[in-house]
């Protein structure tokens, strides 16, 4: 299991999708805003908890798809899934590495982006936990549209149909906890304490879906 | 050991395929799928790998003794598609060091099993840098780098020339002769002595 | 066919357009004199500016000056020179283009870096803050993307040869952003100090301060042809070991 | 030429990757903004354009990642490379195929989000007929991009950053159009007309400097 | 119509694979280039075919008249790689009907190529529907379905059943006879006679 993680990791990030390389992505992303909503420094910080999630949940989606049907091109999809290795642990793995290599680089770079969207250190301490706890679901949830589409070779639509629905409450409470940190008036544990669970949550269900998936889809 | 499968009957895209394809394997012994394009043989093939859901039928596999492995047979089995399973993107040491690790039951080390396909000396490039038969042939070498009492093989020898052939035929024989169970589908001759045959009925579609 | 004539074939073909060779030597010979320019330069420079006067309203900050205008220089410079090399990439295939292309980038990046970093520093005294979304500081960050995108693109081929063209093309593309910063406080009004030194018209500089700038620009820009000089010659020591281990490596197929 | 139209748009429409996944995110986004700014609907309004802008910017990178790696997985590449069409004109299509997909349905669902966060009718105009006018840029840039990383199996993050700091030029006479729409105070027509020239521009040069790219990268 | 090709060198990965390649085949002639896994087959015909960056060397197609054509010689080739070029998620039909309106010289209509090929009965299929030779096969109608002088063909029986390599050996055959040039590189006979053949030199790597 470690092998494939360690594959996972190597593999996505020879083709430059590294955690390094998600930390450009960020900034590049964050980098983007300023020019749509203007220099206001106050106006981006209020943003800052949606810019950073809406930039976790871009990072997901891209390559998303590829997620399982790359494995299947080449031919691995069926050795995975003929393994005595539970599917469920397989695709929980493969998830795992996808957010190592999207999400993680985000909660790394938090500081980086406190000062450039100038947060109080409180503040950037907070987000930081926040996405910690919230941007594993997104690659959670992800995999079962990725399944879906391998299932489904045709019918890619659902991926999408699929996976966002499922997303929004997951960056809805992450921004909210995160708002609720920064200013008194809205409460905090409330948001993060369902973040918490959803990721936990989604972190067996999402692997067990796709798994039931994956079963069978190979073919 | 003894594989027994009792008339299966398998569909792909809600189309029956295949059906009643029934045969025993005991330890040592080799079966050749043949059949035109089309026939069903890749297909017959995933079916007792356990990568398609059967109709009805069933595949069983039996110890010495008799008594039923209660863990599905797939999990006793190497199956070798038309696809390699080979990164591109990492060099074919990583690639076989991983299917080593991850299917266990470790039987040449890596470097060995690419001396026995000689291509020892492209174990640092990327995989990606293979030609057509060279994939293949590490593909091959997946086979030896972990030990599994039953080989699926479809097509395997597609893209190999000549001397490969002759190098894959000895390797298989070698397999057998070592109790190992054999079902390969082929359009060339193997050069496999005494081996059962299953022909697949005409092109049904 | 034999492998012989292969690798006979190979070296004329490689290195046939330039003579990697004949840059080798030169290269050795002009580092040492880029290296006493350098040092000069930089205790010429550094000299001066210590001893220039206290701006009336930027205090002590207006050392930051000396080091943080030259970098911003440097950096605009360093994606010139690159931008030069991918046209010798892409229009003569000059394997050497593709070399002194590869070996500017992380240097560029530093430079933008280094220009980033004392702007910010500066900032903090002036502006009260560490970053603006300002447009000049804006664009320069993008440069700063810029160059590390071209360093991880040529980073993703596991093959030097293959990644020339993909990073050249890329270099091009990416020269916009030159013409951005340069004009950005122009364009927009905003914090950042407008040019004063590099206008088109006479500079609009105070001279104690305009002639340490310059001494260190032109220390800067020694620097800059040293450290490339030098990691060009890696460059090419590096791929002529690759190119040898690919040989060695097809003697072990033979045998 | 047509062929090769109607060829991208039905296989893309089968899979799905486009239209709806772009849409989808578009949605997410604008669903997850007013939660960043909170109830204060005023300042939402204001950031409309804004919002709607950077959906529609992001979603464009979507997808962009499989443009030509697909093909090149699938063999189609060489065919499509050795024709006597000019190469520039089989990107430009394909280039304009990847619009049809990703950028036009965001400029026809805008109405819809424009409502969600209150625009004006004449708002919402402005804001459709500058994206209408901006997102091709997008698409013929990112053809650049996909070009550069056609031999990386998952370059979709490189991808983007190495495309999202040039289409910056694109986002900002976008949003500086429609202020100037909204308010008597900044022009419309001179950024407006910059952004076509840009795209117009753009539709010259990515497929060119894509076609460079791609005459030897097949191999 | 007649096609030379002088000391070709190409590489991969910036290592020279092959060099000193030279041929000439004039109209109804046909090259078979055969060698080892890894020798170098498909990079040869992948340079002919424009597709890779030549080292040295040239590839000239000349007419009747002995006038060298201008535009470049790829223009005038079907090229057949290891890879069939089919979209997945289209049909049979789709798939053929765009690489006839997109190449253009239209020969034969889609269902009388598919007719040749005998898949008539697979056009309305989704194309990762067929099997790995019925794959083939279209791959193959695919060079019926518009007019080229020069086919290349790298291993285009791969994965096909006996009477399919029959079938191919025919179309081939005719080929040549209306006055084409073949190149095929191959690891099994094709049973076509009197042709020249091309040995690329051991594996280099
Ligand atoms: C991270 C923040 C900053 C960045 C990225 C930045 C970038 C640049 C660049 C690119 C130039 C070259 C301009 C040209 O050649 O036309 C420049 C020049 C200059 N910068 Fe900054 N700067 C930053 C912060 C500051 C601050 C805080 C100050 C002081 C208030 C400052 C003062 C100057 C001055 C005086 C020049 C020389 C202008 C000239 O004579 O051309 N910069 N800076
Ligand atoms: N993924 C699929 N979905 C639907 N039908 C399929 C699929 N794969 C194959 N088929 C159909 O099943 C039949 C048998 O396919 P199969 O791949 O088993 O043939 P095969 O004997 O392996 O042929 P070949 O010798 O070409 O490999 C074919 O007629 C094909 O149309
Ligand atoms: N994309 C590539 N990058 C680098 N080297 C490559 C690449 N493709 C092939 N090679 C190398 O070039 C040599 C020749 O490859 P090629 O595919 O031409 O062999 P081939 O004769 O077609 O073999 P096969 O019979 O297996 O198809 C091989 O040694 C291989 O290592
Ligand atoms: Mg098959
Ligand atoms: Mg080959």
């Amino acid at each position: 299991m470690i092998a494939l993680l360690k594959r996972e990791i190597v593999s996505s990030w020879r083709s430059g999708s590294g955690a390094l390389m998600g930390v450009l992505f960020f900034l590049t992303v964050v980098t983007v805003f300023p020019f749509a909503v203007g220099p206001d420094t106050r106006l981006l910080t209020q943003l800052a908890p949606a810019i950073l999630w809406i930039g976790a949940l871009l990072a997901s989606l891209l390559g998303l798809d590829r997620l399982f049907t790359q494995e299947r091109e080449d031919g691995s999809l069926d050795l995975l899934v003929m393994q005595s290795h539970p599917l469920m642990l397989t695709i929980f793995i493969k998830a795992s590495a996808h957010w190592f290599t999207t999400g993680l680089p985000l909660v790394l770079a938090t500081p980086l982006f406190g000062i450039m969207l100038n947060l109080s250190p409180a503040a950037v301490g907070v987000t930081m936990v926040t996405l910690l706890a919230g941007t594993p679901a997104i690659s959670f949830i992800g995999t079962v549209g990725a399944a879906v589409a391998v299932k489904l070779p045709r019918g890619g639509m659902l991926i999408s149909i699929l996976v966002l629905p499922l997303v929004i409450p997951v960056l809805i409470f992450g921004i909210a906890a995160i708002a609720g940190a920064s200013n008194t008036s809205q409460p905090f544990t409330g948001p993060f304490l369902f973040l918490c669970a959803i990721t936990l949550f989604t972190s067996v269900l999402g692997p067990l879906a796709a798994s039931v998936m994956l079963r069978h889809s190979a073919d | 050991m003894k594989l027994i499968v009792e008339n299966l009957a398998l569909s792909r895209g809600g189309q029956q395929i295949v059906s009643g394809i029934s045969f025993e394997l005991t330890a040592g012994e080799a079966l050749v799928v043949t059949g035109e394009n089309g026939s069903g043989k890749s297909t017959t093939l995933r079916g007792v790998a356990g990568l398609l859901p059967l109709d009805h039928g069933q595949v069983c596999l039996f110890d010495e003794t008799g008594k039923q492995f209660e863990e599905p047979v797939r999990e006793y089995c190497h199956y070798l598609g038309h696809k390699n399973a080979l990164k591109q993107n990492l060099t074919v040491r990583e690639n076989l060091t991983f299917w080593q690790d991850f299917m266990g039951d470790t039987l040449l080390s890596v470097e060995e099993a690419l001396e026995e396909v000689n291509l020892s000396h492209t174990i640092d490039l990327p995989s990606n840098y293979l030609s057509t038969g060279q994939k293949r042939r590490v593909a091959i070498a997946k086979l030896l780098v972990s030990d599994r009492p039953i080989w699926i093989l479809d097509e395997p020898t597609s893209g190999l020339d000549a001397q490969s052939v002759d190098m894959f035929s000895h390797h298989i024989k070698a397999f057998c002769e070592d109790g190992g169970i054999l079902i390969v589908a082929t359009h060339l001759p193997l050069g496999l002595k005494d081996t059962k045959t299953l022909k697949i009925g005409t092109e049904p579609l | 066919m034999t492998i012989e004539t292969a690798t006979d074939n190979k070296a004329s073909n490689l290195w046939g357009l330039a003579n990697p060779t004949r840059f080798m030597r030169f290269a050795d010979s002009v580092i040492p004199f880029c290296f006493i320019a350098t040092v000069l330069l930089f205790a010429i420079g550094l000299y001066m500016s210590l001893n220039a006067p206290e701006d009336y309203q930027q205090g002590a900050t207006v050392l930051i000056m000396f080091i943080h205008v030259p970098a911003a220089w440097l950096a605009m410079m360093t994606y010139s020179v690159m931008s030069v090399s991918a046209l010798g990439t892409i229009v003569w295939r000059h394997p050497l283009a593709d070399v002194s292309l590869r070996a500017a980038a992380p240097l560029g990046a530093v430079f933008t870096f280094l220009a980033l970093a004392t702007g910010s520093l500066w900032g903090k005294p002036m502006w009260g803050t560490w970053w603006e979304w300002d447009a000049r500081m804006t664009s320069v960050l993008i440069l700063f993307i810029i160059y590390l995108g071209l360093i991880a693109l040529s980073k993703a081929f596991d093959e030097p040869s293959e990644a020339a063209q993909p990073v050249a093309v890329m270099t091009l593309t990416g020269f916009v952003i030159i013409p951005i910063i340069k004009f950005s406080v122009d364009w927009w009004n905003t914090l950042h100090q407008p040019a004063s030194v590099s206008r088109f018209d006479r500079p609009a500089m105070a001279p104690e301060f305009l002639y340490p700038l310059l001494v260190m620009a032109l220390a800067y820009i020694a620097l800059f042809f040293t450290l490339h000089l030098m990691s060009m010659r890696n460059e090419v020591l590096s791929r002529r070991i690759r190119s040898l281990k690919m040989k060695t490596a097809r003697s072990k197929g033979i045998s």
